[in-house]
Protein backbone atom coordinates (compact mmCIF):
# COMPACT_ATOMS: atom_id res chain seq x y z
CA UNK A 1 0.00 0.00 0.00
CA UNK A 2 2.65 2.78 1.08
CA UNK A 3 5.45 0.98 -1.19
CA UNK A 4 8.61 2.91 -1.73
CA UNK A 5 7.78 3.51 -5.97
CA UNK A 6 11.18 5.50 -6.68
CA UNK A 7 13.73 7.69 -4.56
CA UNK A 8 15.37 10.63 -6.29
CA UNK A 9 18.65 12.34 -4.53
CA UNK A 10 20.22 15.69 -5.15
CA UNK A 11 22.98 17.51 -3.59
CA UNK A 12 23.85 21.13 -4.19
CA UNK A 13 26.08 23.23 -2.26
CA UNK A 14 24.30 25.51 0.10
CA UNK A 15 24.47 28.77 -1.47
CA UNK A 16 21.13 30.99 -1.89
CA UNK A 17 21.40 30.90 -5.66
CA UNK A 18 20.62 27.15 -5.90
CA UNK A 19 17.58 27.40 -3.82
CA UNK A 20 15.89 28.33 -6.89
CA UNK A 21 17.21 25.36 -8.59
CA UNK A 22 15.89 23.10 -6.02
CA UNK A 23 12.47 24.86 -6.56
CA UNK A 24 12.82 24.08 -10.64
CA UNK A 25 13.89 20.35 -9.75
CA UNK A 26 11.18 19.92 -6.91
CA UNK A 27 8.27 21.62 -9.42
CA UNK A 28 9.21 18.80 -11.64
CA UNK A 29 9.08 15.79 -9.64
CA UNK A 30 6.05 17.07 -8.19
CA UNK A 31 3.97 17.54 -11.28
CA UNK A 32 4.96 14.76 -12.80
CA UNK A 33 4.05 12.86 -9.45
CA UNK A 34 0.76 14.25 -10.16
CA UNK A 35 -0.34 17.40 -7.11
CA UNK A 36 -2.41 19.96 -7.56
CA UNK A 37 -1.57 23.40 -8.42
CA UNK A 38 -1.41 24.81 -5.47
CA UNK A 39 -0.15 21.71 -3.78
CA UNK A 40 3.12 21.89 -6.07
CA UNK A 41 3.18 26.07 -4.89
CA UNK A 42 2.90 24.90 -1.35
CA UNK A 43 5.99 22.14 -1.76
CA UNK A 44 7.94 24.45 -3.69
CA UNK A 45 7.80 26.88 -0.60
CA UNK A 46 8.30 24.37 1.77
CA UNK A 47 11.54 23.18 0.03
CA UNK A 48 13.02 26.86 -0.33
CA UNK A 49 12.27 27.41 3.41
CA UNK A 50 14.08 23.86 4.63
CA UNK A 51 16.86 24.97 1.95
CA UNK A 52 17.35 28.66 3.07
CA UNK A 53 17.36 27.14 6.65
CA UNK A 54 20.75 25.58 5.78
CA UNK A 55 22.09 28.04 4.02
CA UNK A 56 21.86 30.42 6.65
CA UNK A 57 22.28 28.68 9.99
CA UNK A 58 23.83 25.08 9.15
CA UNK A 59 27.93 25.95 7.98
CA UNK A 60 30.25 28.22 9.14
CA UNK A 61 31.84 28.46 6.32
CA UNK A 62 30.95 26.28 3.16
CA UNK A 63 28.76 23.05 2.77
CA UNK A 64 26.12 20.96 1.19
CA UNK A 65 22.14 20.43 1.10
CA UNK A 66 21.07 16.96 1.12
CA UNK A 67 17.59 16.30 -0.37
CA UNK A 68 15.99 13.25 -1.04
CA UNK A 69 12.49 12.53 -2.59
CA UNK A 70 10.68 9.13 -1.54
CA UNK A 71 7.94 8.74 -3.78
CA UNK A 72 5.01 6.41 -2.26
CA UNK A 73 1.79 5.67 -3.79
CA UNK A 74 -0.27 8.20 -1.55
CA UNK A 75 2.47 10.60 -0.41
CA UNK A 76 5.87 12.01 -1.34
CA UNK A 77 8.45 11.81 1.55
CA UNK A 78 10.76 14.89 1.56
CA UNK A 79 14.08 14.88 3.67
CA UNK A 80 16.20 17.87 3.26
CA UNK A 81 19.59 17.54 5.76
CA UNK A 82 23.26 19.35 6.37
CA UNK A 83 26.14 18.26 8.13
CA UNK A 84 26.69 21.46 10.02
CA UNK A 85 27.49 21.67 13.77
CA UNK A 86 25.11 20.40 16.39
CA UNK A 87 22.31 22.10 16.72
CA UNK A 88 19.38 22.95 19.45
CA UNK A 89 16.82 20.47 17.80
CA UNK A 90 14.32 21.15 20.35
CA UNK A 91 14.69 24.59 20.51
CA UNK A 92 13.84 24.02 16.61
CA UNK A 93 10.84 22.17 18.17
CA UNK A 94 9.34 24.83 20.17
CA UNK A 95 5.86 26.85 18.96
CA UNK A 96 5.37 28.57 16.21
CA UNK A 97 2.75 30.36 15.46
CA UNK A 98 1.70 33.62 13.17
CA UNK A 99 2.28 36.95 13.56
CA UNK A 100 -0.09 38.48 16.23
CA UNK A 101 -1.87 41.91 14.90
CA UNK A 102 -1.86 43.27 18.56
CA UNK A 103 2.19 43.13 18.68
CA UNK A 104 3.78 46.20 18.07
CA UNK A 105 5.72 46.86 14.80
CA UNK A 106 8.61 47.70 16.29
CA UNK A 107 8.03 44.10 17.93
CA UNK A 108 8.30 42.30 15.05
CA UNK A 109 10.83 40.00 13.68
CA UNK A 110 12.10 40.25 10.34
CA UNK A 111 12.91 36.07 10.35
CA UNK A 112 10.81 33.01 12.09
CA UNK A 113 8.54 32.46 9.98
CA UNK A 114 10.17 29.89 8.04
CA UNK A 115 9.88 26.23 10.35
CA UNK A 116 6.14 27.75 10.56
CA UNK A 117 5.26 28.21 7.36
CA UNK A 118 6.76 24.69 6.47
CA UNK A 119 4.61 22.87 9.26
CA UNK A 120 1.82 24.99 7.99
CA UNK A 121 2.03 23.86 4.09
CA UNK A 122 3.31 20.10 4.77
CA UNK A 123 1.25 17.34 6.02
CA UNK A 124 3.62 15.59 8.53
CA UNK A 125 6.75 17.41 9.68
CA UNK A 126 9.85 16.08 11.87
CA UNK A 127 13.05 17.37 12.80
CA UNK A 128 15.90 15.51 13.68
CA UNK A 129 19.27 15.17 14.91
CA UNK A 130 21.63 13.46 11.88
CA UNK A 131 24.93 14.77 10.80
CA UNK A 132 23.23 18.20 11.27
CA UNK A 133 19.78 19.15 11.40
CA UNK A 134 17.68 17.30 9.20
CA UNK A 135 13.84 17.95 7.96
CA UNK A 136 11.33 14.67 6.95
CA UNK A 137 8.09 16.14 5.62
CA UNK A 138 5.25 14.67 3.96
CA UNK A 139 2.49 15.85 1.71
CA UNK A 140 -0.12 13.57 0.86
CA UNK A 141 -2.18 13.09 -2.84
CA UNK A 142 -5.30 14.79 -3.15
CA UNK A 143 -7.42 12.37 -4.67
CA UNK A 144 -11.26 12.53 -5.68
CA UNK A 145 -10.75 15.83 -4.71
CA UNK A 146 -10.75 14.95 -0.92
CA UNK A 147 -7.70 16.13 0.83
CA UNK A 148 -5.70 14.03 2.82
CA UNK A 149 -3.94 14.77 6.31
CA UNK A 150 -5.29 18.10 7.92
CA UNK A 151 -4.91 20.78 5.99
CA UNK A 152 -7.71 22.80 6.25
CA UNK A 153 -6.81 25.65 5.09
CA UNK A 154 -6.14 24.09 1.54
CA UNK A 155 -8.94 22.80 1.18
CA UNK A 156 -10.64 26.18 1.51
CA UNK A 157 -8.52 27.74 -0.58
CA UNK A 158 -9.62 25.21 -3.73
CA UNK A 159 -12.28 25.99 -3.02
CA UNK A 160 -12.19 29.51 -4.31
CA UNK A 161 -10.91 28.71 -7.63
CA UNK B 1 16.73 34.96 -11.91
CA UNK B 2 17.04 38.34 -10.99
CA UNK B 3 14.17 40.72 -9.82
CA UNK B 4 12.90 43.06 -11.81
CA UNK B 5 12.83 46.62 -10.20
CA UNK B 6 11.43 49.65 -11.34
CA UNK B 7 10.30 53.03 -9.25
CA UNK B 8 7.84 55.67 -10.75
CA UNK B 9 7.12 58.95 -9.06
CA UNK B 10 3.51 59.45 -8.21
CA UNK B 11 1.69 62.63 -7.82
CA UNK B 12 2.38 61.51 -3.96
CA UNK B 13 4.83 58.92 -3.24
CA UNK B 14 6.65 56.85 -4.88
CA UNK B 15 5.41 53.22 -6.35
CA UNK B 16 7.93 50.54 -6.95
CA UNK B 17 7.09 47.54 -9.29
CA UNK B 18 8.79 43.97 -8.94
CA UNK B 19 9.04 41.34 -10.78
CA UNK B 20 10.01 37.93 -10.45
CA UNK B 21 10.52 35.41 -7.56
CA UNK B 22 11.42 36.81 -3.95
CA UNK B 23 13.96 34.29 -2.46
CA UNK B 24 16.88 34.23 -0.34
CA UNK B 25 18.76 34.84 -3.71
CA UNK B 26 16.89 37.85 -4.69
CA UNK B 27 15.60 38.70 -1.20
CA UNK B 28 18.73 41.48 -1.19
CA UNK B 29 17.96 43.00 -4.30
CA UNK B 30 14.41 44.06 -2.97
CA UNK B 31 15.62 45.47 0.31
CA UNK B 32 18.18 47.63 -1.49
CA UNK B 33 15.48 48.86 -3.97
CA UNK B 34 12.49 48.86 -0.70
CA UNK B 35 14.88 50.27 2.19
CA UNK B 36 15.70 53.69 0.64
CA UNK B 37 12.10 54.74 -0.40
CA UNK B 38 10.33 54.07 3.14
CA UNK B 39 13.57 55.34 5.16
CA UNK B 40 12.40 59.17 3.77
CA UNK B 41 10.10 61.04 6.26
CA UNK B 42 6.39 60.70 5.87
CA UNK B 43 6.98 58.72 2.63
CA UNK B 44 3.92 57.09 0.27
CA UNK B 45 5.17 53.92 -1.43
CA UNK B 46 3.07 51.94 -3.29
CA UNK B 47 4.68 48.26 -4.06
CA UNK B 48 3.36 46.71 -6.97
CA UNK B 49 3.77 42.58 -6.95
CA UNK B 50 1.72 42.23 -9.87
CA UNK B 51 4.77 40.10 -11.24
CA UNK B 52 5.37 38.62 -8.90
CA UNK B 53 4.80 34.70 -8.85
CA UNK B 54 6.79 33.46 -5.81
CA UNK B 55 7.79 34.56 -2.16
CA UNK B 56 8.66 32.60 0.81
CA UNK B 57 9.90 34.19 4.47
CA UNK B 58 13.26 35.41 3.40
CA UNK B 59 10.79 37.76 1.36
CA UNK B 60 8.10 38.34 3.74
CA UNK B 61 11.48 39.54 6.25
CA UNK B 62 12.10 41.75 3.86
CA UNK B 63 8.41 43.66 4.20
CA UNK B 64 8.92 43.47 7.44
CA UNK B 65 11.93 45.07 8.11
CA UNK B 66 10.40 48.41 5.70
CA UNK B 67 6.99 48.28 7.68
CA UNK B 68 9.10 49.14 10.61
CA UNK B 69 11.86 51.55 9.05
CA UNK B 70 8.33 53.01 7.39
CA UNK B 71 6.62 53.36 11.01
CA UNK B 72 9.84 54.96 12.59
CA UNK B 73 10.27 57.37 9.80
CA UNK B 74 6.14 58.41 9.83
CA UNK B 75 5.92 56.54 6.09
CA UNK B 76 3.17 54.32 4.83
CA UNK B 77 4.04 51.12 2.31
CA UNK B 78 1.18 49.51 0.55
CA UNK B 79 1.40 46.56 -1.40
CA UNK B 80 -0.88 46.19 -4.09
CA UNK B 81 -1.70 43.50 -6.88
CA UNK B 82 -0.53 40.23 -4.75
CA UNK B 83 -1.40 37.62 -7.08
CA UNK B 84 -3.84 34.73 -5.13
CA UNK B 85 -0.64 32.60 -4.14
CA UNK B 86 1.44 35.60 -2.64
CA UNK B 87 -1.72 36.70 -1.00
CA UNK B 88 -1.60 33.35 0.82
CA UNK B 89 1.95 33.73 2.41
CA UNK B 90 1.13 36.78 3.98
CA UNK B 91 -2.03 35.61 5.25
CA UNK B 92 -1.14 31.99 6.84
CA UNK B 93 2.06 34.16 8.31
CA UNK B 94 -0.25 36.88 9.72
CA UNK B 95 1.54 39.77 8.03
CA UNK B 96 -1.72 40.69 6.30
CA UNK B 97 -3.12 41.70 9.67
CA UNK B 98 -0.47 44.20 9.83
CA UNK B 99 0.71 45.11 6.39
CA UNK B 100 -1.71 47.41 4.34
CA UNK B 101 -2.06 45.00 1.55
CA UNK B 102 -4.95 46.85 -1.06
CA UNK B 103 -7.70 44.34 -1.07
CA UNK B 104 -9.27 43.78 -4.44
CA UNK B 105 -6.51 44.11 -7.49
CA UNK B 106 -9.02 47.21 -8.65
CA UNK B 107 -7.50 48.92 -6.30
CA UNK B 108 -3.93 49.26 -7.70
CA UNK B 109 -4.82 52.27 -9.95
CA UNK B 110 -4.66 54.97 -8.00
CA UNK C 1 42.13 29.62 -13.54
CA UNK C 2 39.81 26.29 -13.69
CA UNK C 3 39.64 26.26 -10.22
CA UNK C 4 36.72 23.98 -9.45
CA UNK C 5 34.10 26.31 -8.27
CA UNK C 6 30.48 24.45 -7.49
CA UNK C 7 29.31 20.56 -7.34
CA UNK C 8 25.81 19.41 -7.92
CA UNK C 9 24.74 15.75 -8.03
CA UNK C 10 21.55 14.28 -8.60
CA UNK C 11 20.59 10.62 -8.88
CA UNK C 12 17.13 9.43 -10.09
CA UNK C 13 15.68 6.10 -11.14
CA UNK C 14 16.30 4.95 -14.46
CA UNK C 15 13.07 5.56 -16.51
CA UNK C 16 11.96 7.43 -18.63
CA UNK C 17 9.64 9.93 -17.15
CA UNK C 18 12.74 11.24 -15.00
CA UNK C 19 14.60 12.26 -17.99
CA UNK C 20 12.49 15.33 -18.24
CA UNK C 21 12.64 16.30 -14.70
CA UNK C 22 16.71 15.93 -15.26
CA UNK C 23 16.48 18.19 -18.47
CA UNK C 24 14.54 20.39 -15.75
CA UNK C 25 17.52 20.88 -13.29
CA UNK C 26 19.54 21.39 -16.14
CA UNK C 27 18.12 24.20 -17.64
CA UNK C 28 18.15 25.48 -13.89
CA UNK C 29 21.99 24.92 -13.58
CA UNK C 30 22.55 26.09 -17.41
CA UNK C 31 21.15 29.44 -16.98
CA UNK C 32 22.60 30.02 -13.65
CA UNK C 33 25.67 29.53 -15.10
CA UNK C 34 25.41 32.29 -17.46
CA UNK C 35 25.00 30.04 -20.56
CA UNK C 36 23.34 31.58 -23.80
CA UNK C 37 19.97 30.61 -24.74
CA UNK C 38 21.20 28.23 -27.39
CA UNK C 39 23.33 26.67 -25.38
CA UNK C 40 21.29 25.30 -22.55
CA UNK C 41 18.87 24.27 -25.32
CA UNK C 42 22.25 21.90 -26.59
CA UNK C 43 23.41 20.63 -23.32
CA UNK C 44 19.65 19.70 -22.58
CA UNK C 45 19.34 18.27 -25.75
CA UNK C 46 22.81 16.08 -24.62
CA UNK C 47 22.44 15.40 -21.30
CA UNK C 48 18.43 13.83 -22.32
CA UNK C 49 20.58 11.23 -25.07
CA UNK C 50 22.98 10.48 -21.96
CA UNK C 51 20.12 9.61 -19.35
CA UNK C 52 18.16 7.81 -21.99
CA UNK C 53 21.05 5.79 -22.90
CA UNK C 54 20.92 4.46 -19.51
CA UNK C 55 17.20 4.02 -19.71
CA UNK C 56 17.52 2.11 -22.35
CA UNK C 57 20.83 0.30 -22.05
CA UNK C 58 22.28 -0.32 -18.92
CA UNK C 59 20.10 -2.23 -16.76
CA UNK C 60 18.00 -5.85 -17.53
CA UNK C 61 15.67 -4.40 -14.61
CA UNK C 62 15.82 -0.97 -12.63
CA UNK C 63 18.77 0.93 -11.82
CA UNK C 64 19.50 4.76 -11.81
CA UNK C 65 21.47 7.65 -13.39
CA UNK C 66 23.57 9.40 -11.47
CA UNK C 67 24.54 12.98 -12.97
CA UNK C 68 27.05 15.05 -11.78
CA UNK C 69 27.71 19.15 -12.83
CA UNK C 70 31.21 20.47 -12.32
CA UNK C 71 31.15 24.34 -12.72
CA UNK C 72 34.31 25.81 -13.62
CA UNK C 73 35.27 29.57 -14.51
CA UNK C 74 35.44 28.34 -18.27
CA UNK C 75 32.97 25.51 -18.92
CA UNK C 76 31.38 22.88 -16.89
CA UNK C 77 31.95 19.48 -17.03
CA UNK C 78 28.64 16.83 -16.91
CA UNK C 79 29.06 13.47 -15.84
CA UNK C 80 26.12 10.88 -16.48
CA UNK C 81 27.23 7.15 -14.89
CA UNK C 82 25.25 4.08 -14.52
CA UNK C 83 25.76 0.96 -12.56
CA UNK C 84 24.83 -1.30 -15.66
CA UNK C 85 26.39 -4.44 -17.02
CA UNK C 86 29.52 -4.11 -18.56
CA UNK C 87 29.39 -2.43 -22.10
CA UNK C 88 31.53 -2.86 -24.76
CA UNK C 89 33.05 0.80 -24.48
CA UNK C 90 34.93 0.25 -27.49
CA UNK C 91 32.24 -0.12 -29.39
CA UNK C 92 30.88 2.96 -28.19
CA UNK C 93 33.88 4.96 -29.38
CA UNK C 94 33.85 3.90 -32.72
CA UNK C 95 33.11 6.89 -35.77
CA UNK C 96 29.68 8.39 -35.64
CA UNK C 97 28.21 10.38 -38.26
CA UNK C 98 25.00 12.34 -39.93
CA UNK C 99 22.90 10.14 -41.66
CA UNK C 100 23.65 9.68 -45.31
CA UNK C 101 21.43 11.48 -47.82
CA UNK C 102 22.34 8.61 -50.64
CA UNK C 103 21.08 5.52 -48.08
CA UNK C 104 17.31 3.96 -49.41
CA UNK C 105 15.05 5.14 -47.44
CA UNK C 106 14.70 1.34 -45.64
CA UNK C 107 18.11 1.10 -44.82
CA UNK C 108 17.81 4.32 -42.47
CA UNK C 109 18.17 2.95 -38.73
CA UNK C 110 15.70 4.03 -36.26
CA UNK C 111 18.13 5.03 -33.67
CA UNK C 112 21.64 5.07 -33.19
CA UNK C 113 21.99 8.90 -33.20
CA UNK C 114 22.10 9.63 -29.46
CA UNK C 115 26.22 9.38 -29.00
CA UNK C 116 26.62 11.78 -32.54
CA UNK C 117 24.18 13.97 -31.07
CA UNK C 118 26.36 14.50 -27.82
CA UNK C 119 29.62 14.76 -29.00
CA UNK C 120 28.50 16.98 -31.97
CA UNK C 121 26.44 19.90 -28.72
CA UNK C 122 28.89 19.70 -26.66
CA UNK C 123 33.04 20.92 -26.32
CA UNK C 124 34.78 17.62 -25.23
CA UNK C 125 33.30 13.92 -24.59
CA UNK C 126 34.91 11.34 -22.77
CA UNK C 127 33.04 7.71 -22.68
CA UNK C 128 34.63 5.67 -19.64
CA UNK C 129 34.25 2.49 -18.28
CA UNK C 130 33.20 2.84 -14.49
CA UNK C 131 30.88 1.01 -12.51
CA UNK C 132 28.87 0.68 -15.31
CA UNK C 133 29.08 3.45 -18.22
CA UNK C 134 30.37 7.12 -17.49
CA UNK C 135 29.75 10.06 -19.95
CA UNK C 136 31.96 13.06 -18.96
CA UNK C 137 31.28 16.33 -21.20
CA UNK C 138 32.40 19.68 -21.07
CA UNK C 139 30.71 23.08 -22.46
CA UNK C 140 32.81 26.18 -22.32
CA UNK C 141 30.73 29.33 -21.33
CA UNK C 142 30.77 32.38 -24.31
CA UNK C 143 32.71 35.18 -23.47
CA UNK C 144 32.17 38.39 -25.35
CA UNK C 145 29.70 36.45 -27.98
CA UNK C 146 33.17 34.30 -29.17
CA UNK C 147 32.45 30.48 -28.75
CA UNK C 148 35.19 28.79 -27.16
CA UNK C 149 35.69 25.09 -28.36
CA UNK C 150 35.77 23.80 -32.04
CA UNK C 151 31.60 23.66 -32.40
CA UNK C 152 31.68 26.15 -35.39
CA UNK C 153 27.85 24.62 -36.42
CA UNK C 154 26.49 26.26 -33.20
CA UNK C 155 28.49 29.71 -33.90
CA UNK C 156 26.95 29.94 -37.31
CA UNK C 157 22.96 29.11 -36.14
CA UNK C 158 24.14 32.01 -33.66
CA UNK C 159 24.75 34.20 -36.83
CA UNK C 160 21.36 33.72 -38.11
CA UNK C 161 19.54 34.98 -35.20
CA UNK D 1 4.01 16.39 -19.33
CA UNK D 2 2.27 14.48 -22.24
CA UNK D 3 2.05 15.47 -26.06
CA UNK D 4 -0.85 17.22 -27.05
CA UNK D 5 -2.19 15.43 -30.00
CA UNK D 6 -5.06 16.35 -32.52
CA UNK D 7 -5.83 15.29 -36.01
CA UNK D 8 -7.19 17.02 -38.33
CA UNK D 9 -9.31 15.92 -41.84
CA UNK D 10 -7.90 18.00 -44.62
CA UNK D 11 -9.60 17.83 -48.34
CA UNK D 12 -6.83 15.85 -49.18
CA UNK D 13 -5.24 13.84 -46.29
CA UNK D 14 -4.78 14.60 -43.12
CA UNK D 15 -3.08 17.04 -40.68
CA UNK D 16 -1.39 16.14 -37.21
CA UNK D 17 -1.23 18.71 -34.56
CA UNK D 18 2.08 17.71 -31.96
CA UNK D 19 2.55 19.97 -29.44
CA UNK D 20 4.95 19.76 -26.26
CA UNK D 21 8.50 18.00 -25.74
CA UNK D 22 9.00 14.90 -27.83
CA UNK D 23 12.09 12.53 -25.71
CA UNK D 24 11.75 9.16 -23.85
CA UNK D 25 9.05 9.92 -22.18
CA UNK D 26 6.50 11.02 -25.22
CA UNK D 27 7.48 9.36 -28.11
CA UNK D 28 5.97 6.53 -27.95
CA UNK D 29 2.56 8.91 -27.68
CA UNK D 30 3.36 10.33 -31.00
CA UNK D 31 4.27 6.46 -32.60
CA UNK D 32 0.69 5.38 -31.73
CA UNK D 33 -1.18 9.21 -33.35
CA UNK D 34 1.30 9.25 -35.85
CA UNK D 35 2.00 5.53 -37.29
CA UNK D 36 -1.81 4.36 -37.99
CA UNK D 37 -1.76 7.46 -40.19
CA UNK D 38 1.66 6.42 -42.69
CA UNK D 39 0.51 2.87 -42.98
CA UNK D 40 -2.57 3.59 -44.63
CA UNK D 41 -2.00 3.15 -48.30
CA UNK D 42 -1.33 6.29 -50.17
CA UNK D 43 -2.00 8.59 -47.39
CA UNK D 44 -0.97 12.49 -47.45
CA UNK D 45 0.13 13.05 -43.90
CA UNK D 46 1.37 16.63 -42.78
CA UNK D 47 2.88 17.14 -39.19
CA UNK D 48 2.72 20.20 -37.94
CA UNK D 49 5.31 21.07 -34.93
CA UNK D 50 4.51 24.54 -34.61
CA UNK D 51 4.22 23.40 -30.33
CA UNK D 52 6.74 21.18 -29.96
CA UNK D 53 9.62 23.08 -27.87
CA UNK D 54 11.95 20.05 -27.39
CA UNK D 55 12.90 17.33 -29.61
CA UNK D 56 16.11 14.32 -29.22
CA UNK D 57 17.12 11.53 -30.99
CA UNK D 58 14.01 9.12 -29.70
CA UNK D 59 11.66 11.44 -31.29
CA UNK D 60 13.76 11.87 -34.48
CA UNK D 61 13.75 8.08 -34.28
CA UNK D 62 10.19 7.92 -34.58
CA UNK D 63 9.59 9.87 -37.60
CA UNK D 64 12.57 7.94 -39.40
CA UNK D 65 10.07 5.20 -38.69
CA UNK D 66 7.23 7.13 -39.71
CA UNK D 67 9.07 7.48 -42.89
CA UNK D 68 10.31 4.22 -43.58
CA UNK D 69 6.27 2.71 -43.04
CA UNK D 70 5.47 5.71 -45.15
CA UNK D 71 7.74 4.83 -48.12
CA UNK D 72 6.56 1.14 -47.75
CA UNK D 73 2.53 2.29 -47.85
CA UNK D 74 3.84 4.96 -50.86
CA UNK D 75 2.27 7.29 -48.79
CA UNK D 76 3.96 10.86 -48.16
CA UNK D 77 5.00 12.60 -44.70
CA UNK D 78 5.52 16.12 -44.26
CA UNK D 79 7.21 18.49 -41.55
CA UNK D 80 5.57 21.84 -41.30
CA UNK D 81 6.55 24.68 -38.70
CA UNK D 82 9.28 23.23 -36.84
CA UNK D 83 10.68 26.06 -34.63
CA UNK D 84 14.32 26.85 -34.99
CA UNK D 85 16.21 24.83 -32.27
CA UNK D 86 13.65 21.58 -33.38
CA UNK D 87 14.66 22.60 -37.00
CA UNK D 88 18.31 22.48 -36.20
CA UNK D 89 18.55 19.14 -34.52
CA UNK D 90 17.09 17.22 -37.90
CA UNK D 91 19.78 19.66 -39.69
CA UNK D 92 22.39 18.35 -37.78
CA UNK D 93 21.74 14.83 -38.00
CA UNK D 94 20.97 15.05 -41.64
CA UNK D 95 17.51 13.94 -41.29
CA UNK D 96 16.82 16.98 -43.41
CA UNK D 97 18.00 15.64 -46.49
CA UNK D 98 15.63 12.83 -46.18
CA UNK D 99 12.22 13.34 -44.77
CA UNK D 100 10.35 16.05 -46.13
CA UNK D 101 9.82 19.21 -43.90
CA UNK D 102 8.67 22.48 -45.53
CA UNK D 103 10.87 25.16 -45.42
CA UNK D 104 9.29 28.20 -44.74
CA UNK D 105 6.76 28.82 -42.27
CA UNK D 106 4.74 30.20 -44.79
CA UNK D 107 4.32 26.93 -46.56
CA UNK D 108 2.61 25.65 -43.25
CA UNK D 109 -1.05 27.15 -44.41
CA UNK D 110 -1.70 24.10 -47.47
N1 LIG E 1 19.44 23.50 9.23
C1 LIG E 1 19.57 24.21 10.39
N2 LIG E 1 20.73 24.17 11.09
C2 LIG E 1 20.87 24.88 12.24
N3 LIG E 1 19.90 25.64 12.77
C3 LIG E 1 18.71 25.73 12.12
C4 LIG E 1 18.49 25.01 10.91
N4 LIG E 1 17.21 25.28 10.50
C5 LIG E 1 16.69 26.11 11.41
N5 LIG E 1 17.58 26.40 12.39
C6 LIG E 1 17.33 27.28 13.58
O1 LIG E 1 15.94 27.45 13.74
C7 LIG E 1 15.59 28.83 13.77
C8 LIG E 1 14.21 29.06 13.19
O2 LIG E 1 14.21 28.83 11.79
P1 LIG E 1 13.08 29.49 10.90
O3 LIG E 1 11.74 29.27 11.50
O4 LIG E 1 13.24 28.98 9.52
O5 LIG E 1 13.37 31.05 10.93
P2 LIG E 1 14.64 31.87 10.45
O6 LIG E 1 15.45 30.99 9.57
O7 LIG E 1 14.06 33.03 9.71
O8 LIG E 1 15.36 32.28 11.70
C9 LIG E 1 16.71 29.52 13.02
O9 LIG E 1 16.86 30.86 13.39
C10 LIG E 1 17.92 28.67 13.39
O10 LIG E 1 18.45 29.07 14.62
N1 LIG F 1 24.84 3.72 -20.74
C1 LIG F 1 25.00 2.70 -21.66
N2 LIG F 1 25.13 1.43 -21.26
C2 LIG F 1 25.29 0.43 -22.16
N3 LIG F 1 25.32 0.62 -23.50
C3 LIG F 1 25.20 1.87 -23.97
C4 LIG F 1 25.04 2.98 -23.09
N4 LIG F 1 24.96 4.11 -23.83
C5 LIG F 1 25.05 3.72 -25.11
N5 LIG F 1 25.20 2.38 -25.21
C6 LIG F 1 25.33 1.59 -26.47
O1 LIG F 1 25.70 2.49 -27.51
C7 LIG F 1 24.80 2.38 -28.61
C8 LIG F 1 24.67 3.70 -29.34
O2 LIG F 1 23.98 4.65 -28.55
P1 LIG F 1 23.25 5.88 -29.22
O3 LIG F 1 24.18 6.52 -30.19
O4 LIG F 1 22.73 6.77 -28.14
O5 LIG F 1 22.04 5.27 -30.05
P2 LIG F 1 20.78 4.42 -29.56
O6 LIG F 1 20.66 4.59 -28.08
O7 LIG F 1 19.64 5.04 -30.30
O8 LIG F 1 21.06 3.01 -29.98
C9 LIG F 1 23.51 1.87 -27.99
O9 LIG F 1 22.70 1.21 -28.93
C10 LIG F 1 24.03 0.96 -26.90
O10 LIG F 1 24.32 -0.32 -27.41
Amino acid sequence: MTELQDCIEMTVPAKPEYVGIVRLTVSGIANRVGYTYDDIEDIKVAMAEACTNVVEHAYQDEGSISIRFSVYQEYVEFKIADCGQEANVNALKKYRGPIQPDESIQDLKEGGLGLFLIETLMDDVEIKQEKGVAILMKKYLQKDGVAHGSDGFKATINENR
Amino acid sequence: MNLDLQTKALSVGTRLYVGGEIDAYTAPQLKEALMPLVEKQEAYVIVDLEEVNYIDSTGLGIFVGALKAADQHNSTMRLVSLNDRVKRLFSITGLDEVIDIAEKREETNQ
